[in-house]
């Protein structure tokens, strides 16, 4: 027989107000399998709460209804009070008589008399409710950061340094990113080399760090704590245990022409290469589309230079297969290409750069040293225009969002060749200066003031080639929409940061969603921006949305914060409000049909087929189990099974029956 | 080959020389047009000018007719008859209580969703794999391909070609033998409408035009639209009065140059109806395509 | 007429409704005491026969209420609701069930103003229709 | 029909299957089901047009499924429920043979699923014209009057469940009908417990029910329940597009769900 308590708050005068307090308890107090109805002016104070522990073990109580605030509010408060006192918390029941009573109805009769009904619900309710434990999931103490850039550094870095485990894996041959690209960085003008290698050589040598370059994610499987992930180790073509670094191989290898990715073009590179010299693994890797010895099948050149005899013109690729507990995505940005800007000329004139190309031009590593030159004949352009907004904030490209941080790096480049070339004429157009860092204002009117760049309020139409010179035709909107044609020898455009190619494919691999321009989508733009829905997969950097480094280094130390926490003990409580399929004896074994509705239906993909086979192994049906790791509790699946074979526990059918009972 | 075809107006008035020329490459490509029976005006600018129901429900009547006459694909050679029809088309489709009232207006249910093609497009047609035109007289000129801004314009509607740097009729241009070259004013406005009310600025604006394409060598301009080419063959004089310069360039419709290089007669195509002759400077045949043509094809191919 | 006061049941989802309501509480906003409601962890739970188990206590309305579109804590649940209504609502209405008494609606957790003025509305129509005969005189004839 | 007798010998004969499916002389001029296992009872098969029932409800039933594999004469509406079925993971491709009969009568054996959705979509799946008008004069009458209608109907309902046992998807094991902690549906056969049940029997066939009426004519009392399953056909179709037993691989309209899905009633 149910045995349940029934303790009402005044909430000082919230409830007291304008619901009879007294007359509900003793009303309460009639309710069947109600033996004790108090109330008391704070329930939730201390001697509330003590109150409740004590009649807990007085009465023996198998169920307690408190009748005070939102379950939204105290809920944890009262279900940890019954816990202390033996009771298990799930048997713990709130009626929100605060909120969606007192405060909002008139002091009268139908007040208290509302305010019994809903004590009566609940009382119902508590009847039917079960003891429930929350679920243990063993946690396998691995991080995987996938992408190399200064946001996967900073979270491998920051997890390892939390002492666990870290595999980081990266696309291309060397860790780095479009960081390492960049010439200096802003507001500081530090040079960005200076700051992240020894970041970079801080990650190769770090002993909780293992770090798998020129390799790429496969497969991930499992669910929190518990994922299974494979990764193709591309073939490099060099044995990385023998390999130096010496360099030879590069030096002597007969393919000289090759445009460097790492260059974004402006410089070229060989078939056997390393993306720059302060590349960490400083060890090359074989272009296999343009090495001749793929194409024709002789040259081996740097296989004979080799002391070490590293080379290994046969390898394959390689899967290896590791448990880990925790994903962070940090897979980086691109920005948008030539085949956009038909009106601009890029792709068609070879003076027409983007950023990374100015970047590299810009960069004392770079193919020029630092040296701006014009690409189409190398020779120092007088006149540069730079163009913001190329493509951001503009419907046509598809693209309505702001990227950011193409003000700033527009400054940026604008006050490097001011630097470098004194009597140089910088144009910048721009349609709103977005410089809202901590110094970033500054930065931009010093590139105004001090550096002498133009600033024309206006957006470029169109720029074509006239007498050799590059006609940028524009307008100056704060001179009364004048048209404007500035004859420039080189044009930057600051074209849109948009996500990777295969940024669909990796959220599908990590089943997270993505936003309708492929940007990884966080769980909560304000309150959870590092977390996804997927639990146990974290985001960090320009993969989720268009970001400066401060951000996304902050973003990395966020996501490493909370994988730490993950890791912080060994095994994973969660709340146990799950579904569960039900389980008979044989020879039903379940009522479930095996029709798997529930299983499309799941947003988690927290629903498994199980085979139930007799003692000589032959399935007699297949039917759902819900994964414990993975399932949120939302009980979608629980309103579509027609049968009623699957219950999500603390919202089960047979509760929320009885509360209708009640009405 | 069978395809709706929607004249409008200017095609039976001031840009005869465009049908006349259009029929005979069709008949010649085995295209069958069959005209909307009882078409009506498609309002142009003067009715989104004044009244917009106005300008919804005229293109919609004529859609509604291409429904009944069950036509799949329709083409209309007049670009503004064409922008006409495929705004009113995009709106009838957004806006389903639009359609209600105006299928009200014109006394007529219908779907409107039959395919309309720009004279572009059809040319396109004419020329696609299976075709069995031949071009016989190679068209041997740098030609400048003028698109105007009715063709391309507003680009999420009319979704054709590259609303910023088109590129169908150059290739066009190319299958018939011709030079089109790279120049930046494809799509600069020519002053349309204004040609009445206010010459002066057709003049200067036409007149940039004209002069970008001589600069660039071309020898003729090629036009799809009866205003671009009212505008920079008939304004000739006005232009030349504010340049203060000469132009002999010619201006041909993209139906003409492609007659002729399928062998037929300038005055079978309506060329004599030009008020700017067209002629062409004669030069010797070898030195002058090969340097453009490998420049050209370098660029064009970098864009592809 | 003036004496029927209506007994109306709200089904709402945890994270935005209930969540609204309580808003709705802390701005002290008052609305019609007539409403009972129901939490469950989104609206994908609202099972449609809760929704005939409510007509049968006497429930003269009814109320379900959740995310808007793409505010939903489990991505999906509210969509899978709405199709779930679509449906009900045809088949009710093709049995000559009165569906001016089933009110649908998204409240999110910003928006306490509005389900207090969606309560009230919702009291005032239950009330011009009256109570719900079609349910009552179904009891009557069982119990006979 | 001789043609559909040789074929079954050849298939018994074969081994091919275990069993065939079929219909055969039943009491007065009445055709039943019958299951042919040997070669020689072939010839009690019939195909005439008083062959209507759906003989895909035998299909996942346990003690026909332990016979073996099975060949099934399966009519249009038959076709569909298979798929249906195999759409719900109750059938594997190749577990079953369909002698699928057209409706002039020409018989083609299709052993595949996907051969069945070929066959299929040379036909239609829409409501007949009368079908329509019928729903059409229910739709015409006020609330009111509709209400009347179907409490004269669900009076007559003696919860004999037959139109649950007649129909090809009811292959719960434990009906909801029979849960009785919570009591979803009154087991009495009042009138709260009539509209609870036809409500929920229609809400759990919709988007799945292949319109093949051997409920309304399994019903001894003669309730017309077809009307309540096409008319949620017909509002699946036009809400969402989707219509049932046309492919293997159909996705069930209420568990997915798009962006679009537009009503007018949701504030």
């Amino acid at each position: 027989m149910a045995r349940i308590g029934v303790f009402i708050c005044h909430c000082g005068e919230n409830i007291a107000g304008t619901v009879d307090v007294f007359k509900v308890a003793e009303a309460a107090g009639k309710f069947p399998g109600v033996v004790h109805s108090v109330e008391y002016k704070y329930m939730c104070s201390d001697p509330g709460q003590t109150m409740i522990k004590d009649a807990i073990k007085e009465k023996k109580l198998t169920g307690v209804v408190v009748a005070a605030c939102s379950p939204r509010m105290h809920e944890p408060t009262f279900r940890r009070a019954c816990a202390e006192a033996g009771l298990n918390p799930f048997l713990c029941e709130m009626a929100n008589i605060r909120e969606h009573c007192s405060w909002v109805h008139e002091k009268g009769e139908a007040t208290t008399q509302k305010a019994i009904e809903l004590i009566r619900i609940m009382v119902e309710k508590v009847k039917r409710n079960k003891p429930l434990y929350s679920i243990k999931v063993p946690v396998t103490k691995t991080a995987l950061v996938l992408g190399g850039g200064i946001a996967g550094i900073q979270a491998a870095l920051d997890i390892a340094n939390a002492g666990h485990q870290v595999i980081l894996v990266e696309r291309s041959p060397s860790i780095g990113g479009h960081m390492l690209q960049l010439s200096e960085t802003f507001p500081t003008l530090d040079c960005s080399q200076c700051i992240l290698t020894p970041r970079m050589v801080e990650v190769a040598q770090h002993p909780k760090i293992t770090l798998y370059t020129y390799s790429e994610l496969e497969s991930l499987d499992g669910f929190i704590g518990n994922f299974k992930a494979r990764i193709r180790r591309k073939a490099r073509g060099v044995d990385e245990k023998l390999c130096t670094g010496c360099g030879v191989c590069i030096q002597k290898c007969p393919q000289k022409k090759i445009p460097s990715e790492f260059d974004a073009g402006m410089g070229k590179r060989t078939a056997i290469y390393v993306p720059c010299p302060q590349s960490v693994p400083n060890q090359p890797v074989i272009d296999r589309e343009h090495c001749t010895y793929y194409i024709k099948g002789k040259c081996k050149i740097c296989e004979k230079f080799c002391e070490r005899k590293a080379i290994r013109l046969d390898q394959q690729d390689e899967i290896i297969e590791v448990n880990v507990g925790a994903v962070v995505a940090a897979t980086g940005f691109d920005i948008l290409h030539s085949k956009d800007f038909p009106e601009y000329g890029y792709g068609k004139y070879p003076d027409v750069i983007d950023g990374l190309q100015f970047e590299r031009l810009a960069s004392a590593s770079g193919p020029t040293l630092g040296a701006i030159k014009r690409p189409s004949d190398g020779k120092e352009p007088e006149t540069v225009v730079f163009i913001a907004c190329a493509g951001s904030r503009d419907d046509a490209k598809g693209i309505p969002y702001c990227s950011k941080i193409c003000c700033m790096y527009t400054a940026k480049h604008a006050m490097l060749y001011k630097h470098k070339v004194h009597n140089g004429k910088a144009y910048v157009f721009y349609m709103d200066i977005r410089a809202g860092g901590k110094n970033y204002e500054e930065f931009v009117r010093r590139a105004i003031e001090e550096d002498g760049a133009v600033y024309l309020r206006g957006r470029v139409s169109r720029i074509y080639e006239e007498d050799g010179k590059l006609i940028v035709k524009g307008v100056d909107t704060l001179l009364g929409a004048q048209p404007v044609e500035i004859k420039a020898d080189m044009v930057v455009l600051a074209t849109a940061i948009v996500a990777n190619q295969d940024a669909e494919s990796l959220a599908q691999k990590l089943r997270v969603s993505y936003d309708p321009y492929h940007f990884l989508s966080e769980a909560h733009p304000k309150l959870r921006p590092v977390e996804t829905n997927t639990a146990g997969i974290f985001l960090a950097g320009a993969c989720q949305a268009p970001k400066d480094i401060p951000e996304a280094v902050a973003q990395a130390s966020g996501a490493a914060a909370k994988v730490a926490g993950l890791f912080s003990s060994s095994e994973l409580s969660r709340e146990p409000v799950i579904a569960v399929v039900n389980r008979l004896p044989p020879p039903v074994f379940s009522t479930c049909t095996g029709c798997f509705l529930c299983e499309k239906a799941c947003p988690y993909q927290a629903i498994e087929r199980e085979e139930i086979k007799d003692r000589k192994g032959n399935v007699i049906k297949v039917v759902a189990k819900v994964n414990p790791g993975l399932c949120q509790g939302c009980g979608t699946c629980v309103a579509l099974c027609r049968v009623k074979a699957i219950d999500l526990q603390g919202f089960t059918n047979e509760q929320v029956y009885c509360e209708l009972m009640a009405l | 080959m069978k395809l709706g075809y929607f004249p409008g107006c200017s095609l039976l008035g001031s840009a005869r020389e465009l049908e006349e020329s259009l029929m005979l490459v069709a008949k010649k490509a085995g295209m069958e047009l069959t005209t909307i029976p009882d078409w009506n005006c498609c309002g142009s600018t003067a009715a989104h000018n004044l009244n917009h129901l106005l300008s919804v429900s005229l293109p919609a009547r004529i859609l509604a007719l291409a429904d009944k006459a069950g036509m799949k694909e329709v083409l209309v050679p007049c670009s503004a008859c064409y922008n006409r029809l495929a705004m009113a088309q995009y709106e009838l489709l957004e806006n389903p209580d639009l359609k209600k009232e105006v299928s009200e207006i014109i006394e007529m249910d219908f779907e409107g969703t039959a395919k309309l093609l720009n004279v572009v497009e059809g040319m396109e047609k004419i020329f696609g794999e299976d075709s069995v035109l031949k071009v016989e007289k190679p068209f041997e000129h740098k030609v400048a391909c003028y698109y105007g801004c009715l063709l391309v314009r507003p680009a999420k509607v009319l979704k054709f070609d590259r609303p910023e740097d088109p590129q169908s009729m150059d290739r066009l241009m190319k299958k018939i033998g011709a030079d089109p070259i790279d120049w930046p004013d494809k799509v600069e406005c020519c002053g349309a409408g204004l040609s009445v009310s206010r010459t002066d600025l057709v003049a200067k604006l036409s007149g940039k035009i004209l002069e970008s394409a001589v600069k660039r060598g071309a020898e003729a301009i090629i036009v799809a639209c009866p205003m671009c080419h009212s505008n920079l063959d008939m304004r000739r004089e006005n232009i030349e009065k504010a340049a203060g310069k000469k132009y002999s360039i010619p201006v041909l419709y993209l139906t003409e140059a492609i007659g002729l290089a399928l062998g037929l007669s300038e005055k079978e195509l309506g060329l004599h109806r030009h008020l700017v002759p067209v002629v062409f400077p004669i030069r010797e045949k070898k030195a002058e395509p090969e340097k453009a043509e490998s420049a050209e094809e370098s660029a064009g191919a970098v864009e592809e | 007429m003036s004496e029927f006061e209506p007994k109306i049941v709200a089904f709402v989802c945890n994270w935005c409704t209930y969540a609204g309501a309580d808003l709705t509480g802390t701005s002290r906003i008052k609305y019609a005491s007539n409403v009972r409601m129901i939490r469950l962890p989104c609206t994908g739970r609202i099972d449609f026969m809760l929704l005939l188990k409510a007509f049968e206590q006497g429930a003269d309305g009814i109320i379900v209420s959740g995310c808007h579109p793409n505010d939903c804590h489990y991505t999906a649940g509210n969509f899978h609701a709405r199709r779930r209504w679509m449906m009900f609502r045809s088949l009710l209405d093709f049995l000559g069930i009165d569906t001016r008494r089933i009110h649908f609606a998204w409240v999110s957790a910003a928006e306490g103003a509005k389900w207090a003025e969606f309560v009230n509305s919702v009291t005032d129509q239950v009330r011009k229709l009256g109570p719900n005969e079609q349910y009552q005189k179904l009891s009557q004839a069982g119990v006979e | 029909m001789e043609e559909l007798r040789k074929k079954a010998r050849e298939l018994l004969t074969s081994g091919a299957v275990k069993v065939i499916i079929g219909y055969g002389p039943g009491s007065g001029k009445r055709v039943r089901a019958v299951f042919v296992r040997k070669p020689e009872q072939a010839d009690l098969l019939i195909c005439d047009d008083r062959c209507l029932q759906n003989l895909a409800v035998y299909l996942t039933k346990p003690e026909v499924k332990a016979l073996g594999k099975a060949a099934v004469v399966a009519r249009l509406p038959t076709l569909r429920a298979i798929l249906q079925l195999a759409a719900e993971n109750q059938l594997t491709d190749g577990q079953v043979v369909a002698l699928g009969i057209s409706p002039e009568g020409k018989m083609t054996e299709l052993s595949q699923f996907k051969a069945i959705e070929e066959f299929l979509a040379g036909f239609s799946f829409e409501l007949s014209a009368e079908e329509k008008a019928t729903l059409e004069k229910l739709d015409q009458m006020t609330p009111e009057q509709r209400w009347q209608f179907w409490q004269e109907q669900f009076a007559k309902c003696v919860r004999c469940y037959g139109c649950r046992a007649s129909c090809p998807l009811c292959y719960c094991e434990k009906c909801l009908a029979e849960c009785n902690q919570p009591q979803w549906i009154p087991a009495a056969s009042h009138q709260i417990g009539n509209l609870d049940w036809h409500i929920i029997r229609a809400m759990h066939l919709a988007n799945r029910c292949v319109n093949c009426g051997d409920c309304s004519r399994a019903c001894p009392v003669g309730i017309p329940l077809h009307l309540l399953n096409q008319k949620l056909a017909e509002e699946v179709f036009k809400q969402f597009g989707a219509r049932s037993g046309m492919k293997a691989a159909q996705e069930y309209a209420l568990c997915n769900w798009k962006l679009e899905d537009r009503e007018n009633f949701i504030k």
